[in-house]
Formats: C-alpha cells, structure tokens, sequence
C-alpha cells in the first residue's frame, strides 16, 4: 500500500524522485551491506520519526478545528449566536469521526478492486472491508507508519470539511437539520471525492494525473461550493443589508486566525507522511502563502478604504493558506510566494465585490475564501509546481495539466453543487433547514441550546 | 422641558433612532439595560442545573426635548417601537428643571 | 531500566508482545546482519522519532493545564472569580515542578531496593537516589529517550492531577491553603500512588497486574476523590443551590475543551513512550471516546431537556477522555466507542443526579466527570483490553482482571479521600481554608489578587 | 554544514562532548560493522526524529507569537488598542517571513567566505548566495535536517524579535511606522547580530567563543533595548501616569502565558537542531526556570504588596522563560533553577522600581522583562554551564567566559540601542512615528483600522 | 405617578425583585452601574503599579408606580437591600408626569 | 432636593469626580452609556462591508444633591468636563421628591 504522498504525485517521473528521495536516506546503510533488500521490505518498516511526526500532525489539524475554526468562526458572528458556531464545530468533530470509523475510511481508502487505469465503481468510491477498522491493529503499518495513525490523520480531514461550510449558514440554521446535512453531505460528496483523488491507483482523479497535495480539491474546493450552496439555499438572515452584523470579538477571530495557522502546518506538512524534506518544504511553502496573501489583501484594503484591517489581513491569510494546500508538496518557496499573492487578491474580490453583486449571505466567506481558495490553488498547482517554477514535478507539461486541475476542480465543484442543493432541498422538506424568524431574532445560543454565550 | 426615558427592544433601536433623527430630534443617549414585565424570560440549563432567568435586554433611550416636542417624540417612538408583541417596552415623561450644554455653558432650551 | 508502557503492561503475554513489535521495528537490521544484538543494548539506545514525539506530548500534556484545563474551569466560575481559577492552575504547574524536581520524581520513579513480588516499603514509594536530578544528564536514558526527557513527561502529569482538583473548590478556597493542600496532597497521595501503579516491577499494584495505561488510577481516580472530599470539607459556596451560579464565559470552557481534547492526544499518546503503533491507536481510541462521549452526553440532555448544550457536549467529551485513559493502550477502537457511549452516560447522571441528590458543592463536576470517568474507565479496561473485545491483552481473563482493576480502584479512592480529609482539616484547623464571606462576595480576583479579570 | 547547536557550542571541548554524544547514538551500528564511515556521511543524512522534531518546533514558535504574543500583549492593552496590537504581531509575521525569503535568511546564514579566526565583512554579516532559497530543494539538508526546515525554524525567531518589541510602544505608534521600522530593524540590527553569533565559524561572536544557546543576546538583548530606545523615543501615552492604564482582559493575557510557556519548548528545545538529550534538557531547564521564577516574582509581590497577583505570576515566568533562553542547552537542572529565581527577582525590580524610577513608558514591560531576562541569562550561562555547577561544558573557565558574554551583551546592546535610535528617529523625521493624540484617544483600533474588538 | 429608582449590593437584586414581585409590581428596569460613595473602593496592583479604584459595581433598578404605593415600594426595597453594611445604596424618588406602554399606546396609570 | 444627570466623555471622568470630591459630594452613580448628537460617530469596515456606527461612548453620571448646592456641581462638572469640542455633553437638571438611604432608613436631605 501507498502513502498518500505517493498516491497524489501520480506522474512518473515524481515517483521516481521519491523514491530516490528515500533511497537517499537509507542510503548509508544500505551501502555498508550492499545487500539487496527489497525496496517493500524497507516500506514495510515502522519509522519512529515519520509516526512522530504524523501524530503530532494529526493533532494540529484536530487543532485547526477545534479550538481553531471554532474561534474564528465565532468570533464573527454575532453574541447571541457564538455558542451554536463553537457548538457546530464541537458536534461535528464528534460526530464525523464516529461515521468515519464506522464506514468513512473505509469507503474513502480501501482499494478493494481497484487497478491503474480501470474504471469502474471502486474509481469512485472505496470498499467496505475496513469498516470500524475490523482487523487493523496498532501494528498493520501504511508506508512507513501504523495503519490506525493514517485513518486518524484522514479523519482530522473529514471533521474540518464539513466544519469548514458552518459559516456559510451561520446564525440561522437549525442544529438537527445541520448535523443530518454535513452527515449526508460527508456521506455522498466528501467520501467519494476523497476517494477519486487521493484513492491511489484505480482512482478516477488520481488515475488522470490530478496533482491534489493536501485538499485544494477534496476539502476546499468541496466545502467552498457546498457552502455557497448552502447559503443560497438557505436565505440570508432576517435583517441581512438592513442592520449591522458586525463581528462580535475579532480578538476571538484573530487567535483563531494564529491556530489554524499553525495547524496547517500538520495539514499540509502531514500529508508528506512523513518527517522529510517534502513535509519541510510544505510547511515552507505554506506559511509563505499566508503571509503574502495576508500582506496582498491588507495591502488592497489599504489603498481601497485608507485603512488596513486586522479583519482583512487575517483572512488574507487563511485564503493563502487554503489556496496553498493543494500545491503545498510539489512547489517552492517562490510559488509559494506567487499563490499567495494572488489568492489574497482574487479572494478578497469574491468575498467582497462578488458577494455584493449576487447578493448572497455567505455569512463568514466561505466561498470566498476557501472555495475561490482552493480554486485559484487547484490550477496554479500546475504552474508552480513545474521545476521551471521552483516546483519539484520535473516532467510536468503546464498546459495540459492545466487542463487536467480544470476539469477536475469543475468535476468536482459540479457535483458538490448538485448533491448538496438536493440533500438541502430534502432537508428542507422533511424537518425543515431553518429557525423560525422568532429564534433566529432571540439567537441560536439560547433558542436552540439554553445557554448564554457570556455573563460578565 | 420634557425628559423622555423609553425602554425597547433592542432590535427596534435603528428604526427609532432614526425616525427621531428625522423629526430633527438633535440628540439622544442609549443604554443597554434589562427588563422584567410581562414578558417572560427564558431557562437556561448548564449541566442539568435549570436557572430561571427573568430579565431580558432592552435598551433604554434617554431624551431631553422643550415641551412643544414632547408629545411628537413620544408618537415617534411609539410607533416605531411598537411590534405588537408582548415587551416591546415604556415610555417614562417626567420633567426637566435644566439643561446645560457642557461645550458652550449654555442653557436651557438653547442647550438642547 | 523499562518504559512507562511496559510498566503498565504488566502481564507477561504483553510483554512478549511488546518484545515481538520492537523487534520487528528493527528487523530489517537485525536480520541483516543477523548477528547477536542483545536487548539491551537495543534498549539503551536513543531513538530521535521517539524522543521527538515525547519531545512534544510533554508540550501536548503542558499545554492540556496552561492555557487548556484553566480555561476549561475559567469560563465556568463567575466573572469575578475567574483570575484566582486561572492563577491556581499556572500556580500550581510552577510549584508542582520545581517539588518534582526536589523529590517527585525520585519518590515516585526511582526503583531502588524493588523486586518483582517483593512486598516492602519501595513498593509504595521510590527511593531518593534521583532527588534534584542528581547525576541524571542529557546522555542518561529511559528506554529509547533520554530519562530527563521522562522526568518532564511524568512532571506534566505531576502537574496537571493536583490542578484538576481546583474546579472542586473553585471561587472559595484560600490561595495559600490551596498551596499548601496541592504540595502535601501531591507527595502523600499522588507520588506514592504513582509509584504503586508506575513503579515498574515491585510496585504494589503493578505486581498485582493492575493495568492503567495513561493514569485512570493515578491520576482521575485520585484527583476526583480528592475533590469530591474537599468540596465537602470545605462546604458550598455562598448562595449555593439559591442563587444562579451561570458560567460567565462559555467560549472560554469551549476553547479549552479543544485544547484539552488535542493535548490528550500527547497524555494518552506520550504515554506509550515511544512514536509507534501503541500510540496512534492510543490517540485513535482517545478520539473516540471523546467523541463518543460528547455525543452520548448531547444525546441524552438532547432527550431529556429537548435541547442540546454546548457545555453538555463539552463536558461529555472531557468525561470521555478521562475514562479513556487508563485504557488507551490497551484497547481498539470499538473499545475506545464503547467507553466513550458508557463514560458519557455515567458521567452525566453522576454531575447531575447524583450531585443533586447529594447536595454536595462540586463546583466544576470534578468528581462527576473525572473521579467517574476514570471508575468507568479503570473498570471497562478489563472488558475491552481483552483481544475478543478488540484490545491487544491476549491472554487476559476479564473476570480475574475485572477483580483486579476494582480493587486497585477502591483502594486508590479510600487511601485518596483518607489523607486528602486529613490534609484538609489539618490545613483548617491552622490556617483555614476558605476566605471570608465578604470576599466570597467580592469575589476572589479582587479579594485576594488585587485584580480584575475583564475591563472592557 | 553545521547544525545550528554545534555553532554556539563554540568551545572546543563542547564539540568533542557533542561528537562523543552523537557517536554513542549511532554506536551500535557503527560497532557492529566496524567500518570506517565518514562523520560526514553520517551528518548528510536526513533523521526523520529530528525532522520530526525541528517541524513542530517551527510550528511551535510560530504559536509563540500567533497567537501567543499577541494575546500575551493584547490583554495588557486597554479595550480601545487590543486589536492594533494583535494585528502588529500578524502583520510582522507576514513581512517578516518575505523579507526572511528575500535576503533575511541569506544575509544571517550563508557562510561564503568565512574562516575560522578571519575577521572581515563575512563576520558580520552573511553573503546573498541564499537570497530567495536559490538552489535549495526539499533534499538539501542542514545538519540532518532539510535545510529548508532550518530556514523555517529560524524564520521564527526572526518574527519574534521584532515582535517582542511591540509592546514597548503599544497604543501609540503609527502602523506603517511600526512596518518600517521593523523591517529595516530586522535588517539592520538583527540580521548582524543573528550572523555574529550564530554564524558559524568565522562569525563575529562565534569566533570569540560566546555562548547563546537559543538567543538570550540574538533575541532578547536586541529585542529587550530596541524597546527600551523605542518607548524613550516616541514617548509616554497620553496621560501615563495620570490615569489608570490597567490591563483590559487578563484572562488572555494569561491565556499567552500558557502559549508562550508551551512555545518556548520549540524555541529552546529546537535550537538543539535534533530529538536527542540536548533538547531533552533544554526543554527541562526551560521549564524549571520558568517555574521558579513565577514563584519568585510571586513571592516577592506577595511580600511586598501582601497579595500574589497573576499578572506577576505570569510576567515572572515569562522572565524565567526569557533568561533561560541562551542557557538552555548548556545548564542542568539546578542551573534551570538557580537562573529562574534570580532572573525573577532582577525581572521584578527592572519592571516595578527601574522603570518607575525613570519614568519612560515601556508599555508592556518588554525591556524590564526581555531584555533584563536575556541580560541575566547571557550572563549566568558562564557561571552555570560549567561541569562544577551541573552545566555541559567541561573545560568552562567561568571567568573568563563570563567576560566574554559580558563584552558580546554590552557591544549587542549598544549597537542595538544605536541604530535603533537612529532608525527610530529617521521615520519620525520622514512619515512620523506616533498618532495623533486624538486618534490616540479614541484608540488605535477605530482610528487607525477602523474596527472595534469586542461587540457583546 | 412616581419613579424610583434604587442603587443597590449586586448580589441583592434578586431578593429585592421577588420581594416587589409580591407586592405585585409588574415591571421594572435593571441597569449595571458604578457607585461611589461612602464605602470604600479598593486598589488594584499591576506589576507593582497600584491603582485606586474608587467605583464599586451597583445595580439600578427603575420602577414606574402609581402614587399610592410608592412607598410601599420603597419600603420593600429599604427592607430587603438592606444589610447594614456601608454601601448599601440609595433610593431616588421622583414624579412622573406621564407613562406610555407601547405595545398598547395606553397612557398613564394604566400603562404600569 | 435636584438630581444632576450628566453626560460627558468617558476620559473626564476622574477630573470630574475628583473635582466633586473636592467640593465635597459625598456620592454619585455612574453607568456607561452611548451618545448620540452633533458629534459625528464612525465608519467601521469589516471584508469590505462599511457600517456607519452613530452611538459615542460617554458616561452618565447621576447625583443627588440638596437644592443649594446644586449649581455648585453643574458647575464643577462644566468646568471639568470642558474640552471645547463637539461631544462634551449634557446635565439634565431634575426634582427629586425623596431619597431613602437603605443602610439607615434615613430620608430627605439626610440621606445624601
Ligand atoms: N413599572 C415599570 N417600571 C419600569 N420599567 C418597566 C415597568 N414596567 C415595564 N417596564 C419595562 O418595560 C419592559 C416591557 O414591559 P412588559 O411588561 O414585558 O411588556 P409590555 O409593556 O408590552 O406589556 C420591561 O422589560 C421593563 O424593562
Ligand atoms: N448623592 C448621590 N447621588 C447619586 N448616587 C449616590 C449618591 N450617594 C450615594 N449614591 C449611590 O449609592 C451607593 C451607596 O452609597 P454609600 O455612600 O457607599 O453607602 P451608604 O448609602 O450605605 O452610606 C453609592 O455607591 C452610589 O452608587
Ligand atoms: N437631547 C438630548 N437628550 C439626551 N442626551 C443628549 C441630548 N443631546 C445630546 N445628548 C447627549 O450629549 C452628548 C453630546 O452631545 P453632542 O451634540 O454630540 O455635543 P455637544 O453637546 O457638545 O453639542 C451626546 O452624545 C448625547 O449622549
């Protein structure tokens, strides 16, 4: 079995720089025996410093949501709706780690029947044969680390995804529909994109050479349409336009901002697998883009309103980081650099001038900044991560894997769209999306949890 | 002159606030206070331990207006605080011997 | 010398076990050259995967206590309260260290005069051959890690045990006394107790076969004795039961159980000692049984109240991790589900039912959630550590260790709630343990900091 | 190349030491094959534990400063300016972070033209080789760790130190002013400093055998005086000394506290460049002298004023954290100790009487804490790296040493204070420094960003 | 009509608030406030700086009452603020000329 | 008996309190309070949406006091509230009919 690593550096070429890579570390070793060990034998070995690294990966991206998006999501809306963003983000950590024990990791990584080039329903979606990780133990390794350490990882994925489109229809929606919507939502579009990309060999995306490093497509490009979607759907809230809703506690917003900052540096460092110079140049490669992007959306806040903005910088700095993900393993410090820039400049137009023009409520931009996000960094992947660019992707030929990140992120962005306006729709039908006005006017916090947020 | 205190709910400020501003009310000062009256509060739980809690916010507006105004004030915010619902809030009327404007000394209605 | 995670699996079958994985770790090498490497030198070599990650689970378990469990407790007292619950907890990480260093961990970890079987004084308690760290350096090792890298590991346990008690005596307790009862509570319960379940071989309770992974005894079952004895020593609060103690800041409790939930991951994780398949399946277990749990919890409020809290969620998921603990290591993840569904449940009717029933003044549900918590947990480790049961304890006889784990357990809780009572009316008796009515009143920030924790 | 621990143990018996410890980690392998290879050989591989290791010590002290910091300061701060200063410490963190891709890391690290005992430009300052990380993929290595990982965790520290110095001229300095500043501060001051100490063989200081294990002078001298001249330049705030200027939100001042302490493991820890002993025991001593010096500044206060305060707690930590720092990885535990109490009893006085002797407004105390701290570290680490005092220096003459850390304190600080001023009093000159009073009055917040913090 | 208005302890209100409920006031208004007065304030102490805080958290209560039970009211307050200790506040006793409920538009005595 | 109501701006309150201190009142109430009039408020900006918040923090302070030292205090509080720009604030000047002191029962001119 592959790494993730492996599996989203399809092209050849990539593959053999890899595993020159890790010849280059066992090197000295293997020179002093000059015996010929299998290259799977070496595979199949646990490598302490690797698992170090993916545990502590694992936990900074549990991080990210918890206390991290959490935070910055709360601290947007406004008082009386704190507690039901920060809840959101608790129940869903709970909630989809238990469906990805249950069937999750199964149907987004088992490879039951799958084969380079084959397609058929396994391209699409995993097997079943490693629900509730029946027969997996604390020593079944994947790559260079235990099993159990990957689905944990991955899980950390499948909690922030659907955790991430929260702020898109927050401060109105109902809890129960919310918790059967990101369920359904993880289900159909989470699970099966996951697989198509980062499924390894057989999968649909990964089978066309879809460069993907750490979720452009699966997680941002996902969780930015579902989200637009959802807010479209939804409606505005009652006074959207009309009455000031302003961020009730951008310090709140800010230390939430520095989190998930820093636990992106597991998100995107962790998808290495391992404790290498590709996890180093990622966590590079990614901080770099957030702080050029911060600096580019300050920068154009600046010269438009006079003023720079710790609101502006901040998210600035999280469409960098969402835009970096997908590029973040196959590019260098000055694409890291260049997908900044411009992602701080494309999302700080689809999150204001864009949302203004179509009117919709897409309460704490979650199209704007990580769908456009992920979007801008899906297709600079191709750019940037061609050796001329910095990149380390040597045979890449940028046009056609242009191509190859388009229709992939449109693939995707179609389906998403499809399936969640349907699953919306039912909801919508069945117990209802919405609080009433009434609720919605009191907060969710007290209407729908009893609690108040503070009580100084 | 009149002093003019009325209690509403918070979500009803803007409205009033600028309906007054068009009557050419020049000034006003707002405060964020909390309400008991026949409007019922709410429960809250924390761990199983159920606590009635009776007051609600609503914010107080305090306004000095010479006397001829008074009553246009009172219909202002009547009328745009008003929902119909239980708590939409009091108007209190009570008399103001003075009123001095700190920045220029002056008094009276000139201060208003 | 062994690890903490031999230590604590003291069955032989486990032993074994553990020799079989370690060997496969490096069975590539061995059978390279297929020459006789002893064990032991094995054993006395630095592994840097390994060192990196108890490197930063020591962080993980620093961080669960300042900032995550004084948040936690923070946001639950009263506004002006809130300083004196924070300060106790960083208080406490500064004194509990430097006692540690002093005599801690040499009462607690030095094996001095022990024998497996051997019954005597060291078998409750260490020698004081390793006071001050004395002759202990950067080269001297615990297994694969250095031993002073041990020593800070152990220490954040030392730490965060006496700080979890806090929540039980919150917004009225003298800051000295408290002082005084953490410093004299840690050497008479928490090192002796220590060293009974972690004290390797000779060790009361590990001869006996007691299996608690990541301290289920050591550390919840100690501490929620100890607050449940001190809550009522100390009496309710002022108005209890008759005015409205409301948390003043619930995103505080929120953030907190984030950084509790991600720090476990190093408490539960660290504790095998090493970067390696006992420790992803520690941390996949840990997980869900927090998410169990949070559900569990939500769930059952969700029913009974017709509403979900957020605070319900939360206390849930912390109640799942305490319960986790002691079998972290032990357990697979339907195991880690099953104690979490079970601990949530429990938990809650304990915090609230029992609380009510009772009228003690618990104030943070100390003894609900972490004193239950690590009872459920201590006890279900005989069910779920079994290999039918999905853990790793081939050989284990449920009913046997089931026998076993109860009576470490009641014995812990006796000998705790005995000497913490002593400790208590002692501290009374001399210099009192609980301020004036009048600065109850004031609140403690104030009366006995000179401070104000908010002034916006 | 050399690793970043082996350039500031610059003493030859050091080197011998660290070489006989790294020898003792590869020995068995090395025994067993009894072969001659390379010490080179061995440096130029990649050790994924100390990969593992250096990753989450950048990511960690990238937490130090967001959101650490900056809540660290902003809870200092009133209401008005609480988001100025959380958005000065994320907006340095991008301009920093570019500027050390552009020539930063370049300037500090390349060793081009540099000998052992040669004076000339390359001992002051590096070459350009490096600018943009030129050359330099993913497999190049530092030590045996991607040097890319080495340019991240240094990256880190080079956004701190300017960081630090925010506090010294909160809630009156002009935004852009702070930006240039920094910037040409960064270049000026720090780069110089960081090259002459840490610059290897040929570097200024190195060369001199001064010791700074993690930036007692790199970090906190210049950062310490830089703010000193700051604040004494632009003057006090409005009103200092007239009015109350208290603390708006302890409860995230303390929250830092904990961040920073937590941090602080990767600063110190991590400077090791490895998972091994060292970093073991700095992380020890770290946390010791922390701890002691809380509790000391605690006492004193408790002495003096009858009441410990948390404010005090927290600021002597921070203290013992500061001065430990170029300690940390020469010293014991007692010398851990020894540093905390003294650094927090010299802290105390620099902050209280000194400052209020002098009369200058150092807002957040970044002088009487940062740079007193590193003052006293840089001092100490002669007496208590020696082998006599529990340190791992063998052949220390502290004597002499201490004159030599005494020489590289004063020559960094008048330096530092030097073009400090100069740069300070330019851009007040050209763009101006302060706000104006009434933009200070109304608070940064609104006036210079045009956002409120809190909205409850 | 009368207003009172009440600066009472705090930790007080919720006593004084059923006490009025059963004399059967149907609403009032609560607001946080800072009183100065004879009790003392108390210092606060920041890295060694002391400041003197001389203002003590109060709470205010506004009451709208017809004239007869005015000072029934006032006596119910009077007894259950009470603690004897200094700082236990003040009651502000003042005429009303009129009183408006919103919800309604009723005006005087029957909009209490 | 008057009561003094002023508004004035948040960072004159400790001149001004001291300045009543001094002529020797013995008691006033404060309570935090958001100002609308000729000073103008401020645009905040958040992703670009720009909101035109009117509401200025000011201070309200309440004193009671016997009618002859009435001017007295309006006149320290105009004299220490000054800054000679647009937001200084108001004082309302009303009767007070009695005032209760809760710790003593004590009533009328007594209870200041
Ligand atoms: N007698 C009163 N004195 C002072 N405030 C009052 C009084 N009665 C009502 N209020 C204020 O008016 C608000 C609305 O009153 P309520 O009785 O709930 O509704 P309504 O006026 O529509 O019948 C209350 O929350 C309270 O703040
Ligand atoms: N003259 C006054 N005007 C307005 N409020 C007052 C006045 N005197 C006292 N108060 C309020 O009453 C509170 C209690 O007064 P204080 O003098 O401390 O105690 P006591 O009334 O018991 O003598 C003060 O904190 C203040 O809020
Ligand atoms: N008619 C009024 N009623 C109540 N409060 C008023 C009135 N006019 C002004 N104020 C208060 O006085 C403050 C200062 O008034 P403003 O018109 O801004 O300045 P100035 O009084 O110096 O002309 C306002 O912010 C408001 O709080």
């Amino acid at each position: 079995m592959e790494t993730h690593a492996t599996r989203s550096k399809t092209i050849p070429t990539t593959r053999f720089k890899l595993a020159l890579k890790s010849l280059q570390v066992f090197l000295p070793v293997f020179l002093m025996f000059a015996k010929a060990t299998s290259a799977h034998a070496a595979d199949a070995t646990l490598d302490s410093g690797d698992t170090a690294w993916m545990l502590i990966s694992t936990a900074l991206v549990l991080f990210m949501t918890i206390p991290g998006l959490a935070l910055f999501y709360g601290g947007l809306v406004r008082t009386k709706n704190v507690l039901s963003v920060l809840m959101q983000c608790l129940a869903l950590t709970a909630l989809m780690s238990v469906l990805w024990l249950v069937f999750g990791y199964s149907a987004a990584f088992d490879s039951t029947g799958m084969e380079v080039g084959k397609v058929g329903l396994h391209s699409f979606i995993g097997g079943c044969s490693k629900a509730f990780l029946l027969g997996i133990t604390g020593d079944t390794l994947t790559g260079n680390i235990p099993e159990v350490l990957f689905f944990a990882f991955q899980m950390t994925f499948a909690i922030i995804t659907p955790a991430l489109i929260v702020g898109a229809f927050a401060e109105r929606m109902k809890f129960s529909a919310m918790l059967w919507f990101s369920s359904l939502w993880l289900i159909l579009v989470y699970l099966p994109i996951c697989h198509m990309v980062w499924g390894g060999d057989g999968a649909f995306f990964a089978d066309k050479g879809v460069l993907d490093f750490a979720g452009g497509i699966v997680v941002h490009i996902t969780a930015g349409i579902a989200a637009l979607v959802a807010c479209i759907v939804i409606g505005p809230r009652e006074g959207y336009q009309t009455t000031a809703m302003i961020p009730h506690n951008l310090t709140m917003t800010l230390t939430g901002t520095g989190m998930l900052w820093v636990g992106w540096f597991g998100f995107n460092g962790g998808s290495a697998l391992a404790a290498n110079g590709d996890a180093a140049m990622a966590i590079t490669v990614t901080h770099l883009s957030a702080s050029a992007a911060g600096l580019t959306w300050m920068g154009i806040e600046w010269i438009i309103h006079q003023k720079p903005s710790a609101l502006g910088l901040a998210t600035g700095a999280v469409a960098g980081l969402a835009a970096v993900t997908p590029a973040s393993g196959f590019i260098g410090p000055i694409g890291g650099l260049c997908i900044g820039i411009v992602s701080g400049a494309v999302c700080f137009l689809a999150s204001t001038s864009l949302k203004r023009k179509f009117g919709y409520d897409d309460s704490l931009d979650v199209f704007g900044v990580h769908g456009v996000g992920g979007f801008v960094g899906t297709l600079l992947v191709a750019v940037f991560a061609a050796e001329s660019f910095g990149g380390n992707q040597g045979s890449l030929n940028i046009g056609s894997q242009f191509g190859t990140q388009l229709c992939a992120a449109v693939v995707t962005a179609v389906y998403t769209g499809l399936v969640s306006y349907i699953l919306l729709k039912g909801i919508d039908k069945t117990i209802g999306l919405r609080v009433t006005a009434q609720d919605e006017n009191q907060g969710l916090d007290l209407a729908l949890h009893e609690e108040t947020g503070y009580r100084y | 002159m009149k002093k003019i205190e009325a209690i509403i709910k918070p979500f009803r400020l803007d409205a009033v606030k600028d309906a007054l501003a068009e009557i050419g009310v020049a000034g006003m000062t707002v405060s964020e206070v909390k309400g008991f009256g026949r409007q019922k509060g709410h429960t809250e739980v924390y761990r199983g331990s159920e606590y009635q809690v009776d007051f609600l916010p609503k914010v107080k507006l305090d306004i000095a207006i010479d006397d001829e105004r008074a009553a246009e004030v009172v219909a202002a915010i009547t009328k745009e605080a008003h929902t119909g619902k239980l708590g939409d809030g009091k108007i209190f009327v009570s008399d103001l011997i003075n009123v001095i404007r700190i920045r220029t000394g002056e008094e009276g209605p000139d201060a208003l």
